[in-house]
């Protein structure tokens, strides 16, 4: 079997140098996620601005795959509409589901896409859903507050 | 004399097969559940194809034969511990086995021994596998005792410079790990034991982690009770053992209830068969209590102080091999002295479980995470460890393929750097 | 189209073996415990043989062949039951599966809707087994509730007529058996579902013996729990099942505390992880449910519904032969509407102990005594019964043997009067 | 495998037709014992004067080898000291315990040889001890009473 599959460069990368990994000063709402089979774990924050997401940060402690994940999720939400978010989200849960049959939506998820290898080792599928499920959540709450 | 191991290899079939594409599987997961011997599976299976019926019920011939293998597994648990066969329980698991003890002083009336009052104490260490501080914790609530733990040293070791403030005259149970799944610390147990009677406290050994790998004999230990799960002593899932004194059994009330644990039944109450049978509710786990004694004739065979002797050899090999690679941090004790063959590492820049990703990727399958001793981790100040354990199957160049893969993934992490 | 019996019978090998001296068995104390086809036993031998790790733990490969194969069990169970594969707890016995709803409501604080307060009702029936029993008293005792029961008629069905006034509105649980373990009788569940659920109680449905016969569908039954055992149902022993709502189970605090069955864990407070995990501390007994899903799938394929049609004839054929024997009882219904294959009688003049042993020494296994049902065999108004308990590989010259049996003991034991 | 061995003819008339089967007005003490894996239960007094068992009586339910192992205990040992009692007693155990290869001392034992057959049945050994055990337990409540 071929690790370069599921580490792939863009992954390492985003690990060693993550984007929007420091939290926000001003933010709608933060969440803090856990895998609690190995400890890892995320803290988002999320604003939302005129119908945008104007900024997602987050910290985080945790392995290549879930910090990469993470970090690439917030680059491909930043400035999205939460519909566009949430189009993004279902299309890489469903990448994730795929048990490496699935390719992933190059068009929706960009750099996400070097995550389709993960989808063949069912533990390690939660490291790279940790982030995005953090956002889920937070998106939810943004939302509740706002109506 | 030393074990033949490419003898024993040859009883564990699945030690032959391979993983990922076709590398040689290297087992070094033995601390999470250890593999079994073709003996083990022989006798469930002759016990199904043979005898299989409700033990303790039925007058029938096969009733009468399954009665017979299930004490007969009893027996053989009680030689293993050095212990009389009708202190012996046979539980699914340890954790059952910690947690009937926790319940079953929880239903203790106020005019039995094990009961616990608001303001008594209950002591664990910072160590324990959640199974064993999880039930203190709830106990605790439900009584109002207060739960308080010994602390750990630099070295991994406890700290036991304050053992006479934190075992006061209010404890009532010790409950500790004889060794530490993480650490591998073997933890010193006389001083404990003579402080806790001293005070009048019961002492409770998880053995999960020191009965399979070295000869334990309870009544030298001078402890009240004792668990270990089969699975980790080459028997089959689904079965524990709990030790415990004769008297302190029969003055201790029952757990579960059901068929077989009673003496009479009306509609409004109930009263208890004598121990062992009291904590032992429903049709038994026969074929998995039958398995496990002959995973455990098959450790008396070999022969337990070999088996502790060859995992301290590839102990130490692999703690010399790791102080080699820059960086590693070994947690836990760094000589063989009080400890066993489970090692906990960091790699510097390669988190656990990528880490043991890439290792699986090679065929060798070690641990990684918090290992159910979350607190443990906290006090280590990581987040995650990643851990290889051994057993008596396991090779020398086994230690030597983990050792070059640790260092080929620091390679492979670091390639893009 | 009828069970081909002959072709079922060679997957069971046991049944070919012989007893007392050389006596083809016939076993008829399926009640107690059923016999193994050999394709549990093989799937058990696989796991062991091919995947056996700890489930849930570590990134490994065998880790991971092992949680699926885990979840797989899971999900047959799910499927056999009409039921969501996150509504199935994996436990040892139907008997912890119980104490587990009791001792879970015991936990439950006062804001939970499980919280069982002192003049609350826990409504049972005078023909539960003591696993359906014994942790209902131990609970009322421990909360202050009030445990009460509907009787049996003569018919040894249960006594409706003062359905509201034992099922009030400060009734909470309503636990009851769907087969009688001695009586045979399957109980009409709709009225009692109803009336529970109006008063706002839920319902526990302790399927021991009717999911191993008969087609169940959790969501026809109306039910909120329901239990069995695996070894009663072909599979292995030492495993059981709890199926729950959804939202209840979510409801529901855990019952074993330990590994897996959390979210947090600092030394003083944990948080656990969603159902069903929270139910499943410590490494799960994983060959037992693999095995277990083996059992499911052969009684799948051969058909619950013809499985209990040849129950019933066999029940029929017993029935109509004890009828012609002069001076035999029989407890429970005497036609086989709404019966399973259990049929419990005296002989009289010969107490049931001396017909075991003699039917024993012609090969026949009954189970004779008490059943783990005192209080119903002292409604019944006698100290203990024979019953004979028919599944799938029995075959009609086997009852035969046993109508034959029943008759020479009475010339046996009549024979110096 | 013969069932003779087992349910010898003396067991069996000793079921039908047992003895001292009726409880005594007078007595010093009375014990109940029950065995909670079928149901058996005996009741039985027992009352010593100047040394010697001068009457034990039972009432019970139960199958041929208990009902009849009991009626016969109680033939034996009825003005028997309770020395020589424990003497029986003891012997009858030692048989029990024999699964099939003693035979038990005639001279002791009398009619309670019949029961050896029973050592063989693992099952059947609390049966044939229900009575027995009833005894032991009365005659150490009167030993204690009479400290
Ligand atoms: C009706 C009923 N309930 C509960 C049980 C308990 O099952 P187990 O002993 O497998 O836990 C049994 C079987 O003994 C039974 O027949
Ligand atoms: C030290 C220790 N205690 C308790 C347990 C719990 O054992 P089990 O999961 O078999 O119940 C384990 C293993 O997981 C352990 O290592």
């Amino acid at each position: 079997m071929n690790l370069d599959n599921l580490y792939q460069e863009v992954i390492l990368d985003h690990y060693k140098n993550p984007e929007n990994k420091k939290l926000s000063v001003e933010k709608d709402v933060q969440v803090h996620h856990l895998n609690p089979s190995c400890g890892d774990e995320v803290t988002l924050n999320l604003t939302l601005e005129s119908g945008r997401i104007s900024n997602i940060s987050w910290e985080g402690n945790g392995c290549s795959i879930s910090m990469a994940s993470t970090s690439i999720m917030s680059t491909l939400l930043l400035g999205k509409s939460p519909d566009d978010a949430k189009k993004i989200l279902d299309s890489f849960m469903e990448l994730m589901q795929s048990k490496g049959s699935a390719k992933g939506d190059e068009l929706l998820l960009e750099d996400a896409v070097a995550f389709a290898g993960v989808s063949k080792y069912p533990a390690r599928i939660k490291c790279a859903l940790l982030g995005w499920m953090a956002y889920k959540d937070a998106s939810l709450q943004v939302e509740a507050k706002s109506k | 004399m030393s074990l033949d191991v490419g003898l024993i290899r040859k009883d564990f079939p699945i030690l032959g097969r391979t993983v990922r594409d076709g590398k040689r599987l290297i087992y070094l997961d033995n601390g999470a559940t250890s593999q079994k011997p073709q003996q083990v599976l022989d006798a469930e299976m002759n016990f199904y194809l043979m005898h299989n019926a409700a033990a303790h019920r039925g007058a029938h011939q096969l009733a009468e034969e399954a009665t017979e293998a299930f004490e007969n597994a009893r027996a053989t648990v009680a030689r293993f511990l050095g212990a009389a066969d009708e202190e012996i329980v046979i539980t699914k698991s340890a954790t059952e086995s910690l947690n009937l003890l926790a319940y079953s002083m929880g239903n203790a009336p106020s005019n039995n021994r094990f009961h616990i009052a608001p303001g008594d104490r209950i002591v664990v260490t910072e160590m324990e596998h959640h199974a064993n501080l999880i039930p203190w914790q709830e106990l605790a609530k439900r009584t109002g005792a207060e739960l308080v733990w010994l602390s750990i040293d630099s070295e991994g070791r406890l700290d036991l410079s304050k053992l006479d403030t934190v075992i006061n005259g209010k404890t009532r149970v010790v409950s500790l790990t004889h060794q530490s799944n993480v650490l591998g610390t073997i933890n010193p147990l006389d001083k404990i034991v003579a402080r806790a009677h001293e005070v009048g406290s019961v002492v409770i050994l998880d053995a999960c982690q020191s009965a399979p790998h070295m000869r334990i004999n309870v009544k030298e230990l001078g402890i009240d009770f004792l668990t270990f799960s089969g699975h980790k002593a080459l028997g089959p899932t689904g079965v524990g053992v709990l030790w415990g004194k004769s008297d302190l059994l029969e003055e201790l009330p029952p757990f579960l209830f059901g068929g077989s644990m009673i003496d009479t039944v009306t509609m409004l109450d109930s009263t208890w068969a004598p121990a062992p049978r009291k904590f032992e509710a429903g049709v038994p786990n026969m074929a998995q209590a039958v398995g496990l004694q002959a995973g455990l004739e098959y450790l008396e065979k070999v022969g337990m102080e070999k088996i502790h002797a060859h995992e301290l050899n590839l102990t130490q090999q692999f703690i010399q091999g790791l102080s080699k690679i820059e960086g590693i941090e070994i947690f836990g004790p760094t000589t063989t002295e009080s400890r066993g063959g489970v090692v906990s590492f960091a790699v510097p820049d390669i988190h656990p479980h990528d880490l043991g990703q890439f290792l699986d990727n090679q065929g060798i399958a070690v641990r990684t995470g918090h290992h159910c001793a979350w607190p443990l981790n906290k006090a280590l100040g990581v987040q995650s460890t990643t851990r290889a354990s051994f057993y008596l199957y396991n090779e020398a160049h086994e230690i030597d393929s983990l050792l070059d893969g640790i260092q080929q993934a620091q390679e492979y992490f670091g390639r893009s750097r």
